[in-house]
Parts: structure tokens; sequence; C-alpha cells
């Protein structure tokens, strides 16, 4: 008897609590319906999800929302590149314009040697900081060297080298998160329209002696490429090169020639003259810092 | 699937060593952590999921055909619970002392991620002689990693091994090591010796 | 889940979880009345089999349990009535539970029959700090409360000799030594009385039927 | 007064001194998995407070009312079929079937819920509600209750559950906190190539639970105090 009621009982309660709760959840799965636009799911689903915010919003999710909604274009996701930009233009049935990849580019050339008129500065470690500090360094527009931009990156894409941000390019994706941080502003999006572009390397708006004083490689101002090359112009005291009609490397020969300094300069993947350049060099082993080599990324499960 | 799954002997042995639920995927820390103060708890506790392990995997792969995609995990941690409360009353019939000993950890086995994902990964996909291959391997797998934690604590922390005097009598017992703190510490401490090893064989690897 | 179910699809789709819940609960309760009864005597002995160490001469069969009130909290309080092989009231035995260094500590009380003696205490669980405060447990600690006065409290003293109902405490293990006085000492004041007192009104009751408390 | 001094004892007791994790091991995977930034540890920490409670209020009442022995609905359904009264039906066989059930199916609702009525929280802590199904430290929580359930003398009230589980959730949250601090620290280190990952994550627990054993003896101490201030 106590066995048979203890058996019934115990099926009836498990089997009702089973009914109830499809019951409810059914219930919920209708009452707390949220209509998501299927074509914001398949354009989330196009992209990285990365949430690097390149394209201006924050988070792939606000992006996706934005492209759907028709107020963003499909081809702003940098890490996605071309594909993503495709797949997205597949989904809204568009066409994709476009769009070259832009790249990171830093306005300053000079590593530590070449800046004048540096004392030390033993403040927090940061540009934002050292910025806010007269002195720190004669040029008050060129690099500061503290890698704000370093710790902005995802990617892995930028380094100090003695002083000076560089970027890697085979890195790069164009995320914009280091320009943005940076509190000179001296970092600045270019298309490359090529591997290797040309860049002005100063961002020194001085005249010529003042610039001298403080480094040894900065724009003195003297309009000697614009002259020479149509597509530069002056702005202030430093040449800006007008990407829209940049064709390719030739077009800036002469100016590249004849400026004193050493402000006019290619960036961009090394090209097949630089690799053979240092082919017989012997590098040390180690040749780039790994940022994130103590960074775990162990997967835990219960 | 073109190709043919593990062989029910390629599932047995590797949930020992290569794919050991611990050292390896990391799986099922809690009872790990928690049981492994002395053997003799941390092998009824092996013996405990190793029981819920088999007897899930058995019923999970006699089942798979009937199960519905969104409802799998509902059904899966049903059938676990039930094993479970069986082990449970077991325990506290035959061995009341351990069941004591063990406390919530015997019920918290339902969350055990190792049962979860055996059943998810191998006993939903394959017929019972695989599937019971499977959960032997990896319930041996488990109760190695077990034993070789609660050994260490055990030994350095009461100076015991499986209740039995082995240190010297002045050994002056690490309290620490059967205390919360030993279990992180010896735990972390084997896992990189774990590491250590796979580097070394690596290295060797590369070498020759 | 992109489309809504139909009403009551819901319920229909899980028939295997409604079945299987239906197998389960069936097969569990199955399990609980074979191994219930066991358990429950697994429960009970774990008190009773401590008894007869704690009050001399106790038969562990014809110990029972019984109800008083506190004295002080006027509370419900179970105690156990240890009877001799030959029927006659030998002792008491007190369950005390209070608040150590780490969490509870469960102990059992022994009493001599007029309740004015204490005759033992039994740790039943603790979690003390091991190498220190779970030396509570030991006999050396638990046999210095045999033989102690009930009508006073028991101090802990932690140093120098020992007099009349003072114990002394374990090195290193001031806190635990404390609580476990604290609890005797509440737990024997709030229950020594109404033993007294239930034990000079039924020296002898024939039919000694074990409260049933659920496993 | 006296509840309050329980109460106080039993919060106490769940987020500091018996923390959920650094001393019972329950939620170790969410512990060890998503400290990496203190701002999804903290998510993650509430997520699991909001769960916790939930799961401690329905386990209560199922208990209460369904599991514990000689509880009302089982004793009404032996008095019905007209069994000997001085017998009870005892359920508690079912508890942890009732227990992974409820929690399962309750984080579902939640899920459900937040994202129709609260999609910014959605946004923000959405991603860990499934992870929480398999969080140990939710069943324990429920274990936990049952186990103050068992004797009829001293039952535990629903508000002395729910104080044990937000406090248990709390203390999660500032251990889970505490870690993924200590490791966004520790990804500027140099860490011993064997131990990266796991090992010094593990490490650093030991260390932490070492700090969480300095809160022993707390509540013995609050008692006291408050003992001596009403004397």
């Amino acid at each position: 008897m106590l066995t048979t009621v203890t058996m019934i009982t115990a099926a009836v309660v498990l089997a009702l609590l089973a009914v109830a709760t499809g019951y409810v959840l059914g219930w919920a799965n209708r009452a707390f319906r949220v209509d998501v636009d299927p074509q914001v799911e398949a354009i989330l689903d196009a992209l990285p999800s990365a949430n690097c915010g390149g394209c201006g919003f924050t988070g792939c999710s606000d992006y996706a929302e934005a492209v759907a909604r028709g107020e963003a274009g499909v081809g702003l996701c940098a890490p996605g590149g071309a594909g993503c930009a495709k797949r997205l233009a597949e989904i809204m049935g568009v066409e994709v314009t476009e769009r070259l990849p832009y790249r990171a580019v830093v306005h300053c050339a000079a590593h530590y040697p070449q800046r004048l008129q540096r004392t030390p500065y033993e403040g927090e470690p940061t540009c934002a900081a050292a910025n806010l500090v007269a002195g720190v360094q004669g040029c008050t527009y060129g690099c500061l060297g503290f890698g704000d931009c370093v710790r902005a990156c995802n990617y892995d894409a930028i380094g100090v080298v003695d002083g000076l941000a560089t970027v890697d390019y085979r890195s790069c994706v164009g995320c914009k998160a280091c320009a943005r941080v940076c509190p000179r502003n001296i970092i600045t999006m270019v298309p490359f329209k090529a591997e290797r572009m040309l860049v002005v390397a100063c961002s020194n708006q001085d005249m010529g002696p003042d610039v001298k004083a403080v480094c040894e490689l900065g724009c003195i101002g003297c309009k000697g490429c614009s002259r020479r090359a149509d597509r530069m112009e002056m702005d202030g005291n430093l040449p800006v090169i007008d990407y829209d009609r940049y064709g390719s490397a030739g077009d800036f020969q002469v100016a590249l020639e004849k400026c004193p300094r050493a402000s006019l300069v290619f960036v961009g993947k090394p090209s097949q003259e630089d690799l053979a350049a240092v082919a017989d060099e012997h590098l040390p082993d180690e040749i780039r810092a790994d940022f994130k080599t103590t960074v775990d990324d162990t997967e835990w499960r219960g | 699937m073109a190709l043919p799954g593990p062989t029910a002997a390629e599932r047995f042995f590797n949930g020992i060593l290569p794919e050991n639920p611990v050292y390896r995927q990391l799986l099922g820390m809690c009872p790990t952590l928690a049981v492994t103060g002395a053997v003799k708890p941390a092998m009824t506790m092996a013996a405990a999921t190793a029981f819920v392990l088999i007897s899930a995997n058995g019923i999970i792969s006699l089942i798979r055909g009937l199960l519905r995609p969104h409802l799998r995990i509902l059904v899966f941690t049903l059938t676990i619970a039930a094993f479970v409360t069986i082990a449970d009353r077991a325990l506290q019939a035959y061995m009341y002392q351990m069941s004591k000993e063990l406390g919530p950890y015997v019920p918290l086995i339902i969350v055990n991620c190792l049962i979860i994902s055996r059943c998810e990964i191998c006993a939903s996909k394959q017929n019972l002689g695989v599937a019971l291959a499977d959960a032997v391997g990896m319930s041996l797998g488990f109760g190695l990693a077990l034993a070789s934690i609660a050994t260490v604590r055990e030994i350095l922390g009461s100076g015991t091994w499986f209740g039995l005097p082995v240190m010297p009598s002045g050994w002056p017992n690490w309290g620490i090591m059967v205390l919360p703190p030993g279990a992180f510490l010896t735990l972390g401490l084997l896992l990189a010796v774990a590491e250590w090893i796979g580097l070394r064989r690596q290295e060797k690897g590369t070498e020759t | 889940m992109s489309k809504a179910p139909r009403k009551g699809g819901y319920v229909s789709q899980a028939w295997l979880v409604i079945v299987l819940a239906l197998l389960y609960g069936g097969a569990l309760a199955g399990v609980q009345t074979t191994l219930g009864p066991r358990i429950a005597e697994n429960k009970k002995s774990e008190t009773y089999d401590v008894i007869p160490h704690l009050v001399e001469g106790a038969a562990r069969a014809k110990t029972t349990e019984r109800t008083v009130t506190g004295a002080v909290d006027g509370k419900p309080h179970p105690v156990y009535r240890a009877v001799t092989g030959d029927g006659t009231l030998c002792g008491w035995a007190l369950p005390a539970t209070g608040l150590g260094f780490a969490d509870r500590i469960d102990l059992l009380i022994g009493l001599c029959a007029d309740a004015s003696t204490i005759t033992g205490i039994y740790v039943l669980e603790q979690k003390e700090t091991p190498g220190l405060g779970n030396l509570i447990g030991t006999d050396e600690f638990r046999g210095q409360f045999a033989g102690k006065r009930a009508d006073e409290p028991i101090q802990v003293v932690t140093a120098g000799p020992v007099a009349g109902n003072e114990i002394r405490a374990l090195t290193g293990a001031t806190i635990s030594c404390d609580s476990v006085a604290d609890i005797v000492n509440a737990t024997v004041e709030n229950l020594r009385e109404p033993i007294r007192q239930l034990g000079a009104q039924e020296p002898l009751e024939p039919n000694d039927v074990p409260r049933g408390r659920g496993g | 007064m006296d509840t309050a001094i329980t109460l106080i004892q039993i919060a106490l007791g769940a987020a500091l001194i018996n923390n959920f994790v650094l001393h019972y091991f329950v939620g170790i995977c969410p512990f060890l998995g998503v400290s990496r930034r203190v701002d999804t540890a903290f998510g993650m920490g509430c997520a699991v407070t909001f769960v916790i409670s939930i799961a401690a209020l329905l386990s209560w009442v199922f208990t209460y009312f369904i599991l514990r022995p000689a509880a009302p609905v089982p004793t009404w359904v032996w008095r019905v079929c007209g069994g000997d009264p001085r017998t009870t039906v005892d359920l508690s066989v079912l508890s942890y079937v009732m227990y992974i059930f409820v929690i399962a199916s309750s984080v579902q609702f939640v899920e459900l819920y937040v994202r129709k009525f609260f999609p910014y929280l959605y946004k923000s802590f959405g991603v860990f509600l499934p992870l929480i199904t398999t969080n140990c430290a939710i069943l324990f929580a429920c274990l936990e209750i049952m186990k103050r359930l068992q004797d009829p003398d001293r039952l535990w009230g629903l508000h002395e559950a729910l104080t044990l589980a937000v406090g248990g959730g709390l203390g999660f949250t500032i251990a889970i906190v505490l870690m993924a601090g200590i490791r966004e620290e520790l990804d500027m280190c140099d860490v011993p190539k064997p131990l990266v990952g796991a090992g010094i994550g593990l490490i650093t627990a030991g260390i932490l639970a070492m700090a969480f054993m300095g809160f022993t003896g707390v509540d013995k101490g609050i008692e006291n105090a408050i003992n001596l201030l009403l004397r």
C-alpha cells in the first residue's frame, strides 16, 4: 500500500511538473516573443563578432541593426573585409560600393635619437598624461612613444619601436582604435591603393628653424614637393597628399628626390626589394615583441 | 559523416590519458577540488560518478533515436538526476559515514559537466557498445585524476594514504593541504606538471 | 525558436520528457521504499550507538527518545532516555548544537540519572581547523567533561592547573574549546531541570515507543 | 532580535566565511572561465545572484510543501487514499530531479522574460544565462535549503532561505570580481610557461582562498559581541 501510493504519487508529481513546465515555457515563449528582424540576425551571423567598434557603432549588434535599417553602409566592417561586405550586400540586396582598405598611418618618423630637447619624464607612462606636461620633448606635435595606441590595438598591429609608434601592416585591419586614442592626433587613416603608400611622416606645423631645433627629420615646410607634384598641396607648413588622385608612387618621384629632410616616406607591407636587402642579415630569434604571451585563453567547463 | 567515428576500444583508451577529463579537458572541477582531501572519499566519489556516467550514457544511447534537439539537454539532466539520486540513496544506505563526509557533493554530480558533455558528444550519437566503452574510459580517467590529487593532498596534509600512515612519525602535517586553499594549489601545480611534461615531449618530438 | 509553436504544442512535443518523468518518478519511489528504512536506521544509529559510551550501563536497544520543554527558551527539545538491560533508568543523552569557530558544532551530552553530573560528551559533527580546533573530538579533550557538576557552568582555563568545574583549553584552539563549553553550559542549564522532573515522573514506563522522526 | 542575528549570520556565512567558490568549490567553472575582465565578471556575478534567488524561492516552496518529510501535499494524498495516519509518504527522493528541473526551466523563463522587457539588460547579461544552468552554485543553494528543511523542529523560513541565496550570490560576485581584477594584472606578467592559463589561475584562487580563511570565526565573534551588548 505505502509503496504503491508513494510510487504513484512520485510519478504523478514529476509528470505534473514536466507538463506544467512545458506549458509555462511554451506560454512564455509566445507571450515574451521578441520580434528579431531575421535580417539583423543574418547580418550578425555574417559579421566577425570582434566588437572592435571600428565601424563607429558600439559593437557588432548595433552595426547590424543600423545596416538593416539602411542607415549604414555594408562595407564598414574593417576586420571582416571584402568578404564580409559582400555577404552583407547579398543579405541587404544592394551593390557593394567599392571601398579601399584604410590603414593607420603614424605621421611622425623620428625615433628617440632624432628627437631633440627631450627631458626625462617620470609621470604616469601614458601618452595622454605626458601630453599634458610641457617639455617632455621639444616637438609638441610628434609621437610621444608611451604606447596608448599599442594598448588600444586589438590586433597586435602597432608597437613602439625606439620611441616611435610603428604600424605592422601585415596585421592592421584599419579599425581606427589607435587613431582615436592618440592624444596628439597624429594617426590618420589612409586608403591603401597599393601595398605601399607614400605618406607625409611629420605633423609639425612650425616654421623651418623651429622644426630644426627640435627634430633632425621633421618637415621644414620648404614647399619643394608641392611645387613639383601636382597631387600635393600645402596646408600651412605641411604638405598634404591628395589620396583621391593618388595614382602610383611614380607620380611623386621628383618630389621625393627633392625633399631635403626625410618627411616623405613609404609605408606598407615590406616589398620584395626590402626583403631581399635584409635576406642575408642575421636576425635574432625573437624579432617582434609578443604583446599577449601571458594572456590565457583556456576554456573552462563544469 | 563519411568517416566512421572512433571505435569502442579507441574511445576507451582516449578517456584514460590522451583526453583525460580533468588534466586535458578541465571538466568537473567541483568534485576534483572538493572531495580530494583524502583518497577514500575521492575514490568513493569517482565510483559514484562512474556509476552515473555509465548508466546515463547507456540509457541515452538506447533512446538516442527519440531525442528532439531542443529538449535533449532536459532529457539528459533528468536521466542524470535520477541516477544520481539512486547513487546517493545507495551510499546513504550502505556507506552512511562516507555519504555524510561527501555531503552535498554527491547530488552535485548532476551538474558535473563531464557527464553531460559525454552524453552530448558521444552517447547521443553512438550505439550502446561504443557509448559504454567511452563512459568506462572516461570514468577511469576521472578516477585516476582524483586519485593523483587526493594522494598528494592526503600524504602531505595528513601523512597517511588510504588512512594508513606512510610518512615518518615526525612529519608535521601540512594542515593547509586538506583545507580549501590546498586543493587549488595542488591542482594548479599538478596541471603545471602535466603541461610541462607535454611541452618536453613536444620539444623532443621536434628535435628528432 | 523562430517559428511560434502551436498552443499545446510544447506539451505534446515533450512526450518523451513526460514519459521519462513518470518512469523515473516511479523507479525512484521504489528505490526510496526499498532503501528508506535502512537509511532511517543509519541516521538513528548514529546517535544511539554513541549513548552507551556516554552513559555507563546503558543498553542500546532500550534507549528511547523523549521531548522536553526547555527551562530557559521554552521550546521543545528531543532527549534520549538511557536504560540498563534490566529496565532501570541510568542516564540521559542530550543533543546540543551551537556555533563553533568555523561552523556549527553538534554534540551529544551525557547526564547521570538525576541530572546532577555530566557523564561525558561526544562530538557528532564539527568543521574546526584541522590540526588545532578539530582536536576537540579527541578523547583527551572530551574526557575532561566526565564527572563535572551540572548545576554550575564549566569554565575554560588556558594555563595553570584545573580545579572544580574547570577544563583546560587546547593550545591554539581556545575559541573552539570555549564554544564547546558554551554549548554544554547552555544546553545543560536549559534542560537539566525538565529532565530531572521527567525522570521523577516516569521512573518506569512499559510502552516505550520511539517517536517516529522521518528519514 | 534573534531573527536578525540569525539572518546576519546566515548572510555573512554564505558570502564571506564559507564563500561558495573559495570554501565549497561550487561555481568553479564560471569563476575561472568568465573572470578575464572585471566588467564581464561583474555581469556574471549579478546574473548568478539573480538566478540563485529565484531558484531558492522555488526550491523552498517545493521542498516545504512537497518534498520534506511530513510535507502537507503527500500527507494529504495519503489521507485521501485512506492510509494509516501514523506513517507518511516521503517524496524526498524526488528532490534532486525536481531541483534541476526547476533550475533549468527558471533559467529559460528568466531569459525569455528579460529579453522581452529589459532588452538592454539582456544585451549585457543575457549571454551568461545559459551558462548558469550547469552552475553548481545554484543547485548547491537548493541543497543547503533542503538540508535545513529536514528537521521538523527547526524549519527554515522563506526569509532565511532567501538570505542564504542572496548572501551566496554576493559572495560569488565578490570572489569572481576579485579574481578578474587579479587576472587583468596577471595578463601583463611573465608567467612560467607550464603555468600559463589554468595553472596560475588555480594558484591565484588558492591564495584568495587562504585570504578568505581569515574570515573564519567572524560570525562567532558577532554573536558574542551582540550578546555582550545585550547583557
